[in-house]
């Protein structure tokens, strides 16, 4: 059996992947897909401490992040086609008239 | 002696009520119906004063007093503060005192204010300020004291910006000094709140004093001995009404010590009172007593220390309200504000909240030796350079802010030397003249404005524009010659400054010379040191005081008009003139209720040291000096002596030399002069001192620069900055010229931190996502710094 | 365990009646809003300020009846049923502000009411929760509405990019929310804060290693919800959302946002690991420390950048930072052994004061507030004393409460968490505190003097008429100087702040 | 091994399609890498016995969420990122990514030594809390009310109707019952972690604590079954086949003693034509069980007693008492148990969540006509400008002069808020 730790590493790692990609694209819809990606990996992190522990929750944990994770993408992408609308582009560094 | 202390709600409710009535109907009604609303809120809360005196002086005891609907104020698990008033001598005296004076002040503004597009509001906040600064005194708790204090700090903010909307700059200039006023009291305020938290922590209550508890024992038990033996002579006296008293005063009253009645237990003591159950003062007797040691967690300190440490945040509380080193540089610039408000808020009233909280805590101070010098160096150093600085100033008002700091010095120093009565006359009768010489002032200001406006319409066209520009209806250059214009300002100044400058038998005679006389004794017969030091400070500010009140006495009112407005410049107005004449009247006598014993029989007619025992009901260590023959009449030589020197250097116009005074134009005093002139640099020392420290060096004694350099350094240490960090960010906002002061100068360097701090906000998403990404790293870090630690 | 569906009495539906029928009467709001025509809409804020109205009376029935709802995963003791007032309240006065402004901004949807009141049921769900689970799903709840609303004046550029910046940000602060949940389910093995409660006690008492992980999750979860309230350094998102966001719904998430967020946070600090210790029998918790440095930061900055501010909404953007910093002092008092429950009792009492005062001024924001957006500028303040002396004279109580003046709702406040920060022996803390407040009145005067002691000789002519918007700024001014004034009223109802759950030794 | 097999190239793979993801240009690539990314997280819900969760992590996941990411960047045709006009859009932060990269590696190493540090895999699965029910085989009359150290088990419980489970903290418990009449039963029991327990009442003041098996049944298409003795003679269970004669006797459950628990068996689903007949007297039926029904996964205790009437005279009773079997660890029965009982209030929450997001994006996207239209300086950026495509349809040189001109000129950025 793979100990619970490899797969903590494993999700860690695609959730610091996941931190880059919101850090780095500029891209508003990579940015939401890179959400996504740390959403996925807490997930995977979720089911290695549920087989651990022999409890469930993890599971619903897991299930609860997946269908929160779908309204949030629904909101986030009609936001993007509002902003595209109006503005054009759905680069996030073009949205800076609110500052200092 | 009827029981009119439960009466004591209303001195609060009824100038409230006025504020709120002139705060929003005022704006429609005309001034007369404004005017008289204010006056007769202030008069009436007079009349509540003189009602609580009669219940006082009649023998009534203490009353701590629980205002109907304030029932338990704060109320939170272990804390529990009640909206308590406590009637007992001290808080009355500064209600009368308050009340009287801001009475004759009302009336006074009636006159002065007349015209004013803003009217209303000006008596609203007066109204207002009384509310708060009767809260201050009535207040039977810190936090009430607190509230108080922060109100008449708001009303003094309020009152100072008043003239927000003259013109060229002028009115811009007004709001920056009542900015300045509120800052630097919040600087003060960090100091009172941090005392009252520790108080709080080390006593568990804020509480003065709890019903039922007596403040001064001994005072207590030997009045209930004199009560006995008279006691039947004045049971069937009062009969009726000591009956009455005692009926309807049970419970909410302390320990009565005056013709008991029934079977009420007559307690001379607080010996049956558990510990925890005492006020504050009470239960720091107790501490002392039994060396108690106070928890702070991870520590403890013994009681004593304690009592430092609070009176030592006290003392930077009162230092800021009540004007004194180093946060004075508030006041002289608080006087932008109207001249009534100058008299009853920046020299009779509000500047001395500081001192009452001292006297009211002299338990504190009492134990607290170390603070006690401090208090006394303060106290000293202030008068000191307030009477300093005054010699060298050509605004009429100006001379007698500084004036004020210096008075204000001369009662700190009392409060340092233990002589709280002394402090408390001197602040009584301080109040007297110090108003009626701002009032005083602010006639001739009057006067010379109207004189102005009358040679302005004589001339017509002419010249017009020019005296627009260049006339300043407040320095002293212009005037001259005034006595005959306005005879009665004139001889109610006289009389005003010969009280402050302690001529016998006014008023300042005597509560000046109380404080000396304490002084001599105290370093006399304690061996203290701070005794000797207040004597030698205080008798040469003394000398100062004396010599800046006769030049400028001699600069307005004797020689020749040196203007074109003071020639036609003439009297004030009756509703002007009268408050002057009363306060002229209480100048001159209002030194006599503090007679000393055995001096040419005054106290045969006024009695001995009455002041002194009226106070010892509720200030413990009260004590009454003997008169001092030697100290007295040598403090009196000095002040004729400085008044006959000034009248010999200023008198017959010498003064108007080029606008130059004549110890600007002698070689050997020219540069104390100047000194005196630039306010000792005070204000720019603050600015200055980083950006060329040694170009001073040449012009000013070495070891002045060493101290001020010192008291920077160390004021800066409190700010929390570093002395370099200071000195580069400091020049950035002196050469933008943002700053005046070192209030505005840690505004200014605040602002530029913020602003570079504000730049880090770009309003790019992904900057503040690092930032976020930041803050994850920290807090991880941060988290496990004990756990590597303990890991090895 | 066996299946069998949860009888009625079990789930104990009553006492999450406050809560529930909000979220319930927003679906049915949403449906009702279809036939409401579409220049009628200020009836649907009417029904739904009657459904808040409904809610508070329920809640004063329920209020600390100590039970739990739907199997232990909702808890009404008073912790909730004080801050169910203060959300009530809150969305209340906003939709009072709402009316006059989306009318005049040409942007009247009954969505809108239908959102706010989704948006504070999460709050009100997130105060109560008693599980990590729900929690995160209760914070989405509350944050989705929002992100939409304040998108809400879209095609309005301003707004949609407040919109999208708080999006992102927000998901991004949650995914690590949710990353430390797993951490903490994966020290602990159980989302129940209860039953974390006594995981961690035999995690400290063992030395087990899990104190890594538990570190680790509470960590996490503490940026998460300190997202959530803006503390330093997770508050770059606040100005600009403020700024760019419709002024009600602005006034309605400076509150609404912190109430849930504290609420959420008190309960996971003070209920799952109030014994969070890192060696047995030490009597701070472990966490204490890290939540102090974040409320001197957030001190220290909010104050001071605010001092540069010209615009009155980022004005109170940062001084709504500055106050999540003074929050944030109680919860970490609440990290000492034994002041948890008066650490507790503070915060709530700060939040209430918080409302009125913070609600109020955004509203006289609001009310000088062209439809354009402009208007909000510190200088149109300039002479407002003498257009508009009662508004002024209301701006000026609220700037003083703010900045903590004695006789006002803030310096009960600020007093309360100052002497609690002192009780948990943070005397440095306490000391920025009072010193941070120094500061603030810096900022705050400066409206004040700009109001009052500025000539100018410009008539400051507001916007349109706006009797709701000023319903709305009486209210406030009430609440604010009631609570400052008579503070027993405050301070009786805060007392009984507990948690039912609360196994402090 | 196969797991580590699978978790090593599984695993790899996901990683290298989420760098893939963080790479890639073009947001096509990066959305189907991240799919890719996603179907391998399910095969490693998969290896973690997490069967639902790899379900909808397809489903829902991979399936309905991308494709959503999918048809909005083919919407706005935002495959690339088009250069904005120059200068705009680029954060000119040369130290940004660099410290982006120092600040995300700092956090996979700080996090990842705490992982590391923390070894959760040395810890033991958690015991659940026993349960317990009580059941009134006492008296057909009478009510039972039974509490276990004042804990209320049941309350007036009537005949043979077993209570719900409760919940209850592991430890020795003093069980009382009494009956409506005031006769009480007592004894005490020991109840561990992770068991489910059933009081029953029988006889003349006899009170069993039986523990009964709930675990999952590890045989597809099984139930388990039990039988307790509480009568005080020797009881066997027979299957008497489906003529119910005692000819093909086949004895299931043999010779239990009294006040004994059986084993427990397996069966499989079925009808069952047994009996309880007497290990004396195995051809007389004691208790005729015709025709049951075995219904899978669950676990049934049959608890044999004599029973009192309303006459007072005892006649013999097989009680069947059932219960479910703990679902398998992960499955989706498991994950629906769970979301009806302990999950409910977030389930619903969740319901409200989804409800809100739906009306978000109807507030967003949908516009009502005669409202502003995109400025011009808004539209300057379309990444195809509609006159070329327009030019390109018929047939004008789409780089010409006279298709620009058509387009308004761009406005310079406003610079607002400086």
């Amino acid at each position: 059996m793979v100990q619970t730790e490899a797969y903590l590493m494993l999700s860690m790692v695609l959730f610091v992947l996941g931190t880059m990609g919101v850090l780095l694209r500029r891209s508003a819809i990579l940015v939401f897909m890179s959400v996504e990606l740390m959403l996925n990996a807490t997930n995977l992190a979720l089911a290695a401490f549920a087989r651990q522990w022999g409890s469930e929750n993890g599971h619903m944990f897991a299930f609860f992040i997946i269908t929160v994770a779908a309204a949030e993408v629904a909101v986030g992408l009609a936001l993007i086609v509002a902003i595209f609308r109006t503005k054009r582009s759905i680069n996030i560094d073009e949205l800076h008239q609110l500052e200092g | 002696m009827e029981n009119y202390a439960q009466l004591v709600p209303l001195i609060i409710l009824i100038p409230s009520i006025g504020a709120f009535i002139n705060l929003f109907v005022g704006a429609r009604l005309p001034e007369r119906a404004v005017a008289i609303i204010g006056s007769t809120a202030a008069i009436l809360s007079f009349v509540v004063a003189l009602l609580l005196y009669s219940y006082l002086s009649g023998g009534g005891a203490p009353v701590v007093v629980n205002p109907p609907f304030f029932d338990g104020w704060i109320r939170v698990a272990e804390i529990d503060i009640s909206w308590q008033m406590r009637v007992d001598t001290l808080s009355v005296t500064m209600m009368m005192l308050v009340t009287g004076v801001g009475s004759l002040i009302h009336i006074y503004s009636a006159g002065y204010m007349h015209g004013d597009p803003r009217f209303h509001r000006f008596f609203a906040y007066l109204n207002m300020f009384f509310a708060f600064m009767l809260t201050l005194v009535a207040g039977n708790n810190f936090l009430m004291m607190f509230v108080g204090w922060e109100g008449v700090g708001l009303c003094s903010f309020l009152l100072i910006g008043f003239w927000f909307d003259k013109t060229r700059g002028v009115g811009w200039r007004n709001s920056l000094a009542a900015r300045k006023a509120f800052i630097v009291n919040r600087v003060g305020d960090f100091g009172l709140m941090t005392a009252i938290f520790l108080i709080f922590w080390t006593f568990g209550t804020l509480d003065f004093y709890r019903p039922g508890e007596i403040a001064n024992v001994e005072y207590a038990a030997h009045h209930a001995s004199a009560a006995a033996d008279d006691g039947h002579a004045a049971a069937s006296d009062h009969g009726e009404s000591a009956s009455a008293h005692g009926e309807s005063a049970v419970g909410a009253e302390e320990g009565a010590h005056g013709a008991s009645t029934g079977s009420e237990v007559v307690y001379t003591n607080n010996d049956h009172i558990p510990t925890n159950q005492l006020g504050v003062f009470g239960q720091a007797e107790r501490f002392l007593e039994e060396h108690h040691q106070v928890d702070f967690g991870p520590f403890s300190l013994p009681i004593e220390t304690v009592l430092v440490l609070i009176t030592l945040f006290m003392l930077i509380g009162a230092a800021g309200k009540s004007a004194q080193i180093p946060l004075f540089v508030w006041l002289p610039d608080a006087m932008a504000g109207p001249t009534p408000v100058s008299a009853l808020i920046h020299a009779a009233t509000m500047v001395t909240a500081g001192v009452y909280m001292m006297v009211r805590s002299n338990v504190f101070f009492y134990e607290a030796d170390l603070t006690s010098l401090i208090v006394t160096l303060v106290g000293v150093g202030t008068a000191l350079v307030g009477g300093f600085i005054a010699l060298g100033q050509w605004d009429i008002k100006r001379v007698l802010a500084y004036s004020t700091v210096s008075q204000l010095g001369f009662m700190v120093a009392a409060v340092g030397i233990g002589a709280y009565s002394a402090a408390m006359f001197h602040l009584v009768t301080h109040a007297f003249f110090k108003a009626l010489l701002f009032l005083g002032s602010g006639s001739v200001i009057h006067g010379m404005e109207h004189g102005h406006h009358a040679v302005s319409h004589g001339h017509d066209d002419h010249h017009d524009a020019h005296h627009q520009e260049e006339f300043d209806p407040q320095d002293m250059r212009n005037m001259g010659g005034l006595r005959h214009k306005m005879p009665i300002t004139y001889i109610t100044y006289l009389i005003g400054t010969l009280a402050l400058a302690g001529i016998f038998p006014l008023a300042g005679f005597w509560s000046k010379d109380e404080i000396l006389a304490d002084s001599w004794l105290v370093g006399l017969f304690d061996n203290n040191i701070g005794g000797y030091i207040a004597l030698g400070g205080l008798l040469l500010a003394a000398g100062f005081t004396a010599f800046y009140m006769w030049r400028q006495v001699t600069m307005v009112f004797y020689g020749s008009p040196r203007h074109e407005a003071a020639e036609h410049a003439h009297e004030s107005p009756p509703t002007m003139t009268i408050p002057l004449i009363a306060l002229a009247i209480l100048s001159i006598a209002g030194g006599f209720i503090n007679v000393p014993s055995g001096v040419l029989g005054l106290d045969g007619i006024f009695g001995a040291h009455r002041f002194t025992d009226w106070l010892a009901q509720s200030v413990v260590h009260a004590h009454a000096a003997d008169f001092q023959a030697l100290i007295a009449l040598g403090a009196l030589g000095l002040a004729v002596g400085a008044i006959f020197l000034a009248s010999n250097l200023y008198g017959r116009d010498r003064a108007v030399v080029n606008h130059r005074d004549p110890l600007q134009t002698m070689a050997t005093t020219a540069p104390i002069f100047s000194f005196a002139n630039a306010r000792l640099y005070w204000d720019e020392i603050y600015n200055r001192l980083f950006e060329r420290p040694f170009n001073w060096l040449g012009k000013f004694l070495a070891d002045v620069i060493d101290w001020r350099f010192w008291h920077d350094y160390v004021h800066d240490q409190v700010i929390g900055k570093g002395f370099n960090t200071i000195a580069r960010l400091l020049a950035n906002p002196v050469d933008l010229g943002l700053i005046d002061g070192v209030v505005n100068g840690i505004g200014a360097l605040t602002k530029w931190v913020s602003g570079g701090a504000r730049r880090i906000q770009t309003g790019y998403v992904r900057t503040y996502a690092i930032t976020l990404l930041f803050g994850v790293v920290v807090v991880i870090i941060v988290l496990m710094l004990p756990l590597i630690n303990n890991g090895g | 365990m066996p299946f069998e569906l949860p009888s009625l009495s079990q789930l104990n539906l009553g006492v999450s009646i406050p809560a529930m029928s909000v979220a319930v009467w927003a679906c049915i709001l949403l449906l009702i809003d279809l036939w409401i025509p579409k220049d009628r809409k200020e009836r649907t804020a009417w029904l739904a300020a009657g459904g808040l109205v409904f809610a508070f009376v329920v809640n004063l029935f329920t209020f600390n009846s100590g039970e739990t709802a739907f199997l232990g995963m909702f808890v009404a003791d008073g912790f909730t049923g004080v801050l169910n007032i203060v959300i009530l309240i809150t969305a209340f006065i906003a939709i009072l502000m709402s009316i006059d402004y989306l009318r005049r901004t040409g942007t009247e949807r009954g969505e809108y009411y239908v959102l706010m009141l989704l948006s504070i049921s999460g709050a009100m769900f997130m105060a109560a929760a008693n599980d990590l689970i729900t929690v995160f799903v209760a914070l989405e709840l509350l944050s989705i509405p929002l992100y939409i609303l304040a998108a809400f004046r879209t095609p309005d550029l301003k707004s949609e990019e407040s919109g999208m910046k708080y999006f992102i940000l927000g998901a991004f602060a949650s995914a690590f929310l949710v990353y430390g949940s797993a951490l903490i389910y994966g020290a602990t093995g159980t989302t129940n804060l209860n039953e974390i409660f006594q995981s961690v006690d035999r995690v400290v008492t063992q030395g087990s290693t899990s104190v890594f992980l538990l570190l680790l999750g509470a960590g996490l979860v503490l940026v998460g919800l300190g997202f959530k309230v803006a503390v330093v350094p997770f508050h770059m998102w606040t100005p600009d959302v403020y700024e760019g966001a419709p002024t009600p719904v602005t006034a309605f998430m400076s509150v609404a946002a912190k109430v849930g967020g504290f609420g959420a946070l008190l309960r996971v600090m003070m209920v799952g690991l109030p014994a969070f210790m890192l060696q047995d029998g030490a009597t701070h918790t472990a966490w204490q420390q890290t939540v102090w440095l974040i409320a001197a930061a957030t001190l220290i900055l909010g104050n001071l950048i605010a001092i540069s501010q010209t615009n009155i909404k980022r004005l109170l953007a940062y001084s709504s930072i500055a106050h999540a910093g003074y929050i944030m002092m109680a919860v970490a008092a609440a990290g000492t052994q034994g002041v948890g429950t008066s650490a507790a009792q503070a915060a709530a009492v700060y939040l209430l004061a918080y409302m009125f005062t913070n609600i109020g001024a955004f509203a006289v924001a609001q009310a000088l507030e062209r439809d354009d957006g402009t208007g909000t500028k510190l200088d149109d303040f300039v002479g407002l004393a003498r257009s508009q002396p009662l508004l002024a004279f209301m701006m000026a109580v609220f700037m003083l409460s703010l900045t903590g003046i004695p006789l006002t709702a803030g310096f009960i406040g600020k007093w309360l968490v100052f002497q609690a920060t002192l009780q948990a022996e943070l005397v440095p803390l306490a000391v920025i505190g009072v010193l941070t407040s120094v500061v603030s009145a810096f900022y705050y005067i400066r409206v004040v003097v700009n109001m009052y002691l500025r000539d100018t000789a410009k008539e400051i002519v507001l916007p349109g008429e706006s009797p709701r918007l000023n319903w709305a700024i009486y209210l406030s001014f009430a609440g604010t100087l009631v609570v400052g004034i008579l503070p027993a009223l405050v301070t009786g109802l805060s007392s009984s702040v507990n948690f039912t759950a609360l196994m402090m030794p | 091994m196969t797991e580590l097999i699978v978790f090593i190239v599984v695993g790899g793979l996901a990683v290298a399609f989420a760098t893939l993801m963080l790479l890639s240009e073009n947001a096509v690539h990066s959305a189907l890498s991240l799919i890719v990314t996603m179907v391998c997280i399910a095969v490693l819900f998969l290896a973690l016995n997490a069967p639902f969760l790899a379900m909808i992590q397809i489903t829902v996941y991979a399936g309905a969420i991308m494709v959503l990411f999918l048809f909005v960047i083919m919407l706005l045709g935002a495959e690339r990122l088009l250069p904005a006009s120059p200068g705009e859009g680029k954060v000119r932060y040369r130290w940004f990514a660099p410290l982006a990269l120092t600040l995300a590696m700092s956090l996979l190493i700080a996090a990842g030594v705490t992982i590391i540090q923390g070894q959760v895999s040395g810890a033991d699965a958690l015991g659940l809390n026993p349960i317990i029910r009580a059941v009134n085989l006492a008296s057909t009359t009478q009510t039972l009310s039974v509490t276990a150290n004042g804990v209320n088990v049941g309350e007036a419980l009537a005949s043979r109707k077993p209570s719900r489970f409760i919940e209850i903290a592991p430890g020795n418990y003093d069980i009382s019952a009494a009956l409506s009449d005031g006769s009480s039963f007592a004894r005490s029991a020991a109840l561990a972690a992770g068991t489910a327990y059933t009081v029953v009442a029988f006889g003349d003041g006899e009170l069993a604590v039986i523990p009964e098996d709930l675990s999952t049944i590890a045989a597809e298409r099984s139930a388990r079954f039990a039988l307790f003795n509480g009568t005080d003679e020797t009881l066997s269970l027979v299957d008497r086949g489906s003529e119910f004669v005692a000819d093909d006797d086949r004895i299931v459950i043999a010779e239990i003693a009294p006040g004994a628990l059986s084993a427990s068996i397996t069966l499989a689903e079925g009808v069952g034509n047994w009996a309880v007949v007497l290990a004396s007297a195995p051809d007389t039926v004691w208790f005729p069980l015709r025709d049951y029904e075995i219904v899978r996964d669950r676990s049934t205790t049959l608890i044999a007693v004599r029973e009192r009437d309303a006459l007072g005279s005892r006649r013999p009773l097989v009680l069947p008492l059932e219960s479910e079997a703990r679902p398998a660890f992960g499955s989706p029965r498991a994950i629906g148990y769970s979301l009806f009982t302990d999950f409910l209030l977030p389930f619903q929450l969740l319901a409200v969540l989804l409800l809100a997001s739906m009306v978000g994006v109807i507030v967003l996207t949908h516009r009502e006509t005669g409202k502003r239209m995109p400025t011009a300086a808004n539209r300057r950026r379309v990444s195809r400008p509609l006159a070329n495509v327009i030019a390109a349809q018929v047939g004008i040189e789409s780089a010409s002069a006279r298709a620009d001109a058509a387009l308004p000129e761009p406005e310079p950025p406003q610079a607002v808020g400086k």
